[in-house]
């Protein structure tokens, strides 16, 4: 029998937080635990049948004080762990100016990530330390989760739509990471890596890589072989929005509305173009749901996003 | 009146003149006089049976998985077995043994007797529930025989509609149909309890077992059918391939997981709120003493009830929910931990200055407080965001929910049923036998899901053939606890048989207890009460008011 | 016809034309664009109607008060699944 | 006369009356949420594929429909006057009208058919061939079916409860008057109703005055 798991690396800033919560918690229902047992094995001891205590009818002061009072007080101390922990924790955290995204697709049964400047990974995922990290997650398939117990993390990673993690590393070293929804055969060997490096080791590392493109540039070539320019492209027969500097702009929609171009209104308007109709325009384009794979849709929303203003493909 | 042994009753009590009417067991003995019964008493039978029969099936399921967890590698049985064998277990043992224990056979069996009545309100609905129940397991053993389903008892989409190609259909269908069995015994109670009690039995009359019954009914009656209707759209999803969740299809999969909660986490009250009734009979009984703060505990069961259907998002707080639901539903969770401290803190509070005896059903009754109480302080943890992203998923959980449902509603089901079982077969168990079982029951289950615990937080995921070695350890304790468990769970087996033919006469009140159910001869008639039952205050074992003879001789 | 007979039929049958009403109205307006109060004013017809049968032919307010508690649980139950269910899809 | 209509456990024949339309009431609570698992899903997707909602509303057929709502409040009314004519004493004036309810339901099923064999012919069924490209529209059409399918269900065991009344009753007239069986089955019948009441909105008036 190999080595007995005693503890677990506290390797984010996240882990810090889970493991203050779940002491204070631990404590606070360790205590009411503590508290029951010794009353009820003391009523035991003392009231067993046949014992000479006392078995007078109850103070009358005892009944309605008491019940009211424990009433209010399990009452305020579940109002107190809960502002306590979650008011405060619940939501995620503010992107800080530096943020490293990374992108990741699941499916049965890898994870593949992808750094912002290309370099790919199957079941691994390397980032520098002290860095905040952002994962943006899909699905090709089913519903997996993300789960890396040394930084207290977990989030679903759905079809057709992405989650996001964001957390801060704060330990080197290198961490497990599993699939924790489960998601069919071998959902038990859905694991990968996660390797903790100095910011010079990763900057190191990078190049090092299998580089495929950057997604960015992923992107722009499946813009090319999908054929998008035959219609987008300025110069176009065909009248079409123009995608250059598209991405956070507000756009008029058809029937009046409008919406902000964020990522996920992208990804929609390439897999459901008819779905929301930029206005001046006819609904003509197709659905890509079928041809792009979910990582085609996240390269090319990710070369969109590249776009500026006048600079059209 | 004190607390005075009250002349063992004979059997049965001839008023001179009349016929004795036979008890219902021996009232007509043909199989069709069982499979055609109206009698509650005998369909509580036909239910306990029945529910034995899969506990026993989910058992065997649960062994091989317990099994190949001994050894980090997979190499016991293939992933594909193995993630049916841990399927046909929820599966099983949720809808198939947990949802209709207590309340098909306890509640069915005593709900008329504990409020003076002759049957429940519609004994006809009452034996098409037991079938309704047959047929949803029929198609269960149907799924066994084509091979099994691999979905886990959540049957999550778009992996149960897509993607497993396993009997999804069937088992979906066979939890489909016995929702209906549910709903049915639910309406059976709710209309009985309102309209059937005894003169004399008013509301805060009633024994909490009933109240606890009627509590149980009303989450039955309200969420089950949700629960039929997200189960009928993953069949039109799947087999018609038409689009509810899927998302390439423009469908969202959690909605399903919305929809499958709104039922499945009260579910887990529809399990443990019984449990809850019978550990208040249990504790008043032996402690000989008044329940602590009896409409408090009324109360209670109603808030858990109510306020049980508000949580569900608990369960889907790394989901990709939104983070404000979360925050909604981490609230709404500790707010339903409320009422049930009050009754873990009234419980606690009758045995004070009680006469407390170790009976087999009383240890049971102090294994489901201990139990149910670590279960529902594991829930804080879970309702508190941070915490529960990191442990949900993981084996944590996996021990938070078996304490409450192992550890609570099974605990509570041996209880009742070594407290019950002179009134159902009119015979007694061997006392000592049934102590050493309900101890090793205890420490069994402690051996087997407090590692889980621990092991949970250190980062192992649920449902996983293979894992890290170093959590090996965790899993040898736990595989011999199970090991322990399954021994405690088969002696009863074989010392109820033993006495239901060789047992010494129970009499109709060996407990000396207070309910109406012991005023009827044991086993009760066909009409149940040869003569009327008399009601008194509830749980009077213990004068409310005034000095007892003994103390006045101190004054 | 007599007196009796009368008497069974003119409750029904008044709500029967009001139900007609109804449904005529809320054909008709399902016509005329108010944007989203299309569904509201539609879905609010229909509790109206739903009202009506419930009401009278169903002698909501003749039978015992348990019936319409029983009546109650299904419409609040729904409200409390309704509002939790946009607490995660109206701030998603 | 009271002792033909009671049955065990009950002591009194108004006991049981109030039993058993308050057992029904509690089912009909829950057959309220087997719905409410449907309406759920519709808000939840008219909330998130506005479009083709809207757009797939326009496709159902109106005029079917709304004749179907108009049938199915007229059996309403037609049992809901047996009920009382039993009651009064009427006990012929209350069987024609269960038969009356019978032919009615009967009808709303016919429409149903011909109204499906029309959606039918115009590919109104989700997967290859489905005419609207919105999100959602698909989605608008699978819950058209399951809600009017499960609604159909309903419709005819309705129908069948119905018509074991009619039987019943024309064999012992005053078996309907005394029977509880007569309300239970005519809250049955309501509800179905109140449901078609509530569908009729959300499946045939969605998208009307839009485009």
């Amino acid at each position: 029998m190999s080595a007995w798991r005693t503890s677990l690396p506290q390797a984010s800033t996240a882990a810090v937080q889970v493991d203050h919560a779940f002491f204070w918690v631990l404590l606070i229902s360790g205590l009411i635990l503590f508290v029951l047992l010794v009353l009820i094995v003391g009523f035991v001891i003392r009231y067993r049948r046949g014992s000479p205590a006392f078995r007078g009818p109850l103070p009358k002061s005892f009944k309605h004080e008491l019940e009211i009072g424990w009433t209010v007080a399990t009452t305020f101390l579940a109002i107190f762990i809960f502002w306590w922990f979650t008011a405060g924790n619940g939501l995620p955290p503010r992107a800080a100016p530096d943020q490293l995204e990374v992108h990741v697709v699941a499916k049965q049964w890898m994870w593949k990530t992808q750094h912002p400047d290309g370099a790919r990974e199957i079941d691994a995922l390397h980032i520098p330390v002290g860095r905040q990290v952002r994962l943006v997650m899909t699905s090709q398939d089913v519903i997996h989760s993300f789960y890396a117990p040394a930084f207290r993390l977990k989030q679903d990673v759905l079809p057709g739509r992405s989650t996001e993690l964001v957390f801060t590393p704060t330990e080197l070293g290198t961490f497990e990471l599993f699939c924790a929804e489960y998601c069919g055969t071998q959902h038990s060997h859905m694991k990968g890596e996660i390797m903790v490096m100095t910011p010079a080791a990763y900057r190191a590392w990078l190049p090092r890589q299998p580089h495929g493109d950057t997604l960015a540039h992923e992107g722009e070539a499946l813009y090319a072989r999908f054929g998008c320019g035959a219609c987008h492209a300025p110069g176009s027969q065909v009248r079409a929005p123009k995608l250059g500097g598209l991405y956070m702009s507000t756009v008029l929609l058809r029937g009046g509305a409008s919406v902000k171009a964020d990522d996920a209104y992208l990804r929609t308007a390439i897999l459901e173009p008819r779905d929301q109709i930029a206005s001046g325009y006819d609904p003509i384009m197709p659905s890509y749901g079928g041809v792009a794979t979910a990582s085609d849709v996240e390269a090319l929303v990710a070369y969109l996003k590249t776009l500026e203003k006048g600079g059209e493909p | 009146m004190s607390d005075v042994a009250h002349p063992a009753a004979p059997d049965h009590p001839a008023t001179p003149g009349s016929a004795v009417p036979p008890d219902y067991l021996h009232d007509g003995h043909t199989l069709r006089s069982w499979l055609f019964t109206t009698d509650h008493k005998r369909i509580a039978i036909l239910f306990a049976l029945s529910i034995t029969l899969f506990f026993f099936i989910g058992a065997i399921a649960i062994s091989v998985v317990r099994l190949e967890l001994v050894t980090p590698a997979g190499d016991l049985v293939s992933d594909d077995t193995y993630n049916k064998m841990f399927t046909l277990h929820g599966i099983v043992m949720v809808w198939f043994f947990l949802i209709p224990s207590i309340p098909a056979t306890f509640g069915n069996f005593l709900l008329p007797l504990m409020i003076g009545a002759k049957d429940l309100a519609f004994p006809r609905i009452n034996v098409l529930s037991w079938y309704l129940y047959v047929a949803g397991a029929l198609l269960t053993v149907v799924t066994i025989i084509a091979g099994g389903v691999d979905t886990g008892w959540t049957f999550y989409v778009p992996y149960s509609t897509m993607f497993s190609n396993t009997a999804v259909l069937t088992a979906a269908m066979g939890v489909f149909v016995n929702g209906f069995s549910s709903v049915l015994t639910g309406v059976n109670f709710i209309a009985t309890t309102h309209v059937l009690r005894a003169p004399g039995m008013t509301w805060f009359r009633l024994p909490l077992f009933v109240w606890a019954m009627y509590a149980t009914s009303l989450v039955m009656v309200l969420a089950t059918p949700v629960l039929a209707m997200t189960l009928l759209l993953i069949v039109v999803e799947r087999w018609f391939d038409l689009p509810v969740f899927d998302a390439s299809r423009g469908g969202d999969p959690l909605l399903f997981q919305h929809l499958f909660w709104f039922y499945s986490h009260p579910a887990v009250y529809i399990m443990v709120l019984p449990a809850m009734g019978v550990a208040s009979e249990l504790i008043a009984c032996f402690a000989r003493r008044r329940l602590f703060g009896y409409s408090f505990m009324v109360y209670a069961l109603v808030a858990i009830a109510v306020i049980g259907f508000f949580v569900w998002g608990h369960h889907m707080f790394v989901s990709g929910q939104s983070p404000y639901a979360n925050v909604v539903f981490s609230f709404l969770s500790f707010m339903v931990a409320v009422p049930s401290a009050i009754k873990v803190f009234n419980w606690t509070a009758t045995l004070y200055r009680g006469s407390i005896g170790f009976d087999a059903p009383m240890l049971y009754a102090f294994g489901f407080l201990g139990l149910f109480t670590i279960g529902g302080l594991t829930g804080l943890f879970l309702a508190t965001v941070p915490i529960d992203i990191h442990v949900t998923d993981t084996y944590f959980v996996v021990a938070h929910f078996h304490y409450i449902m192992v550890g609570g509603t099974v605990s509570a089901f041996f209880g009742a049923l070594h407290f019950w079982w002179p009134k159902i077969t009119g015979r007694l168990y061997p006392e000592t036998l049934a102590r050493i079982a309900a101890v090793l029951m205890f420490f069994g289950f402690n051996l087997t899901f407090f590692p889980q615990f621990v092991m949970g937080y250190l980062g192992m995921p649920r449902r996983y053939h293979v894992y890290p070695p170093e959590f090996q350890i965790y899993h040898v304790l736990s595989t011999s606890g199970a090991a322990l468990l399954g021994v405690a769970y088969v002696m009863p087996l074989f010392y109820l048989i033993w006495s239901f033919r060789w047992g010494a006469r129970a009499g109709a009140n060996p407990w000396r207890a207070k309910g109406l159910e012991w005023q009827a001869p044991s086993p009760p008639p066909r009409d149940n009460f040869l003569t009327p039952p008399v009601v008194g205050e509830p749980y009077d074992y213990h004068p409310p008011e005034g000095p007892t003879a003994a103390e006045e001789q101190v004054a | 016809m007599d007196e009796r007979r009368r008497e069974i039929w003119i409750r029904p049958l008044l709500t029967w034309a009001a139900l007609c009403v109804l449904l005529a109205a809320t054909c008709a307006l399902a016509y005329v664009p108010m944007g989203r109060a299309n569904l509201a004013v539609s879905l609010a017809i229909a509790a109206a109607k739903a009202g009506l049968v419930g009401v009278v032919f169903m002698r909501l307010f003749e039978n015992n008060p348990l019936n319409r508690l029983a009546a109650a649980a299904g419409p609040i139950w729904i409200f409390v699944m309704f509002l939790l269910l946009f607490s995660d899809y109206a701030t998603r | 006369m009271s002792g033909a209509f009671l049955k065990p456990p009950f002591e009194n024949l108004e006991r049981q009356h109030v039993a058993v339309s308050f057992g029904m009431w509690i089912f009909l609570g829950s057959e309220i949420l087997l719905f409410a698992g449907l309406f759920a899903g519709y808000g939840v997707y008219r909330n998130l594929c506005p479009d083709g909602f809207l757009a797939a509303g326009r496709e159902t057929d109106i005029v079917y429909g709304t004749i179907n709502t108009a049938i199915l409040m007229t059996s309403s009314l037609a049992i809901a006057v047996a009920g009382r004519a039993a009651r009064a004493g009427f006990g012929k004036m209350a069987w024609r009208l269960l038969i009356a309810t019978i032919v009615l339901g009967l009808l709303f099923l016919v429409l149903k058919g011909f109204e499906y064999r029309e959606d039918i012919e115009k590919h109104l069924i989700p997967g290859a061939g489905f005419p609207l490209a919105q999100k959602g529209a698909q989605i608008f059409f699978t819950y058209y079916w399951v809600m009017t399918g499960v609604h159909a269900i309903h419709v005819t065991c309705g129908l069948i409860a119905v018509g074991r009344l009619a039987v019943a009753g024309r064999r012992n007239l005053a078996w309907l008057a005394g029977s509880a069986s007569e309300d239970a089955t005519a809250l049955y019948w309501h509800l179905v109703d109140v449901i078609w009441i509530v569908l009729y909105p959300l499946l045939y008036l969605t998208g009307r005055a839009h485009g």
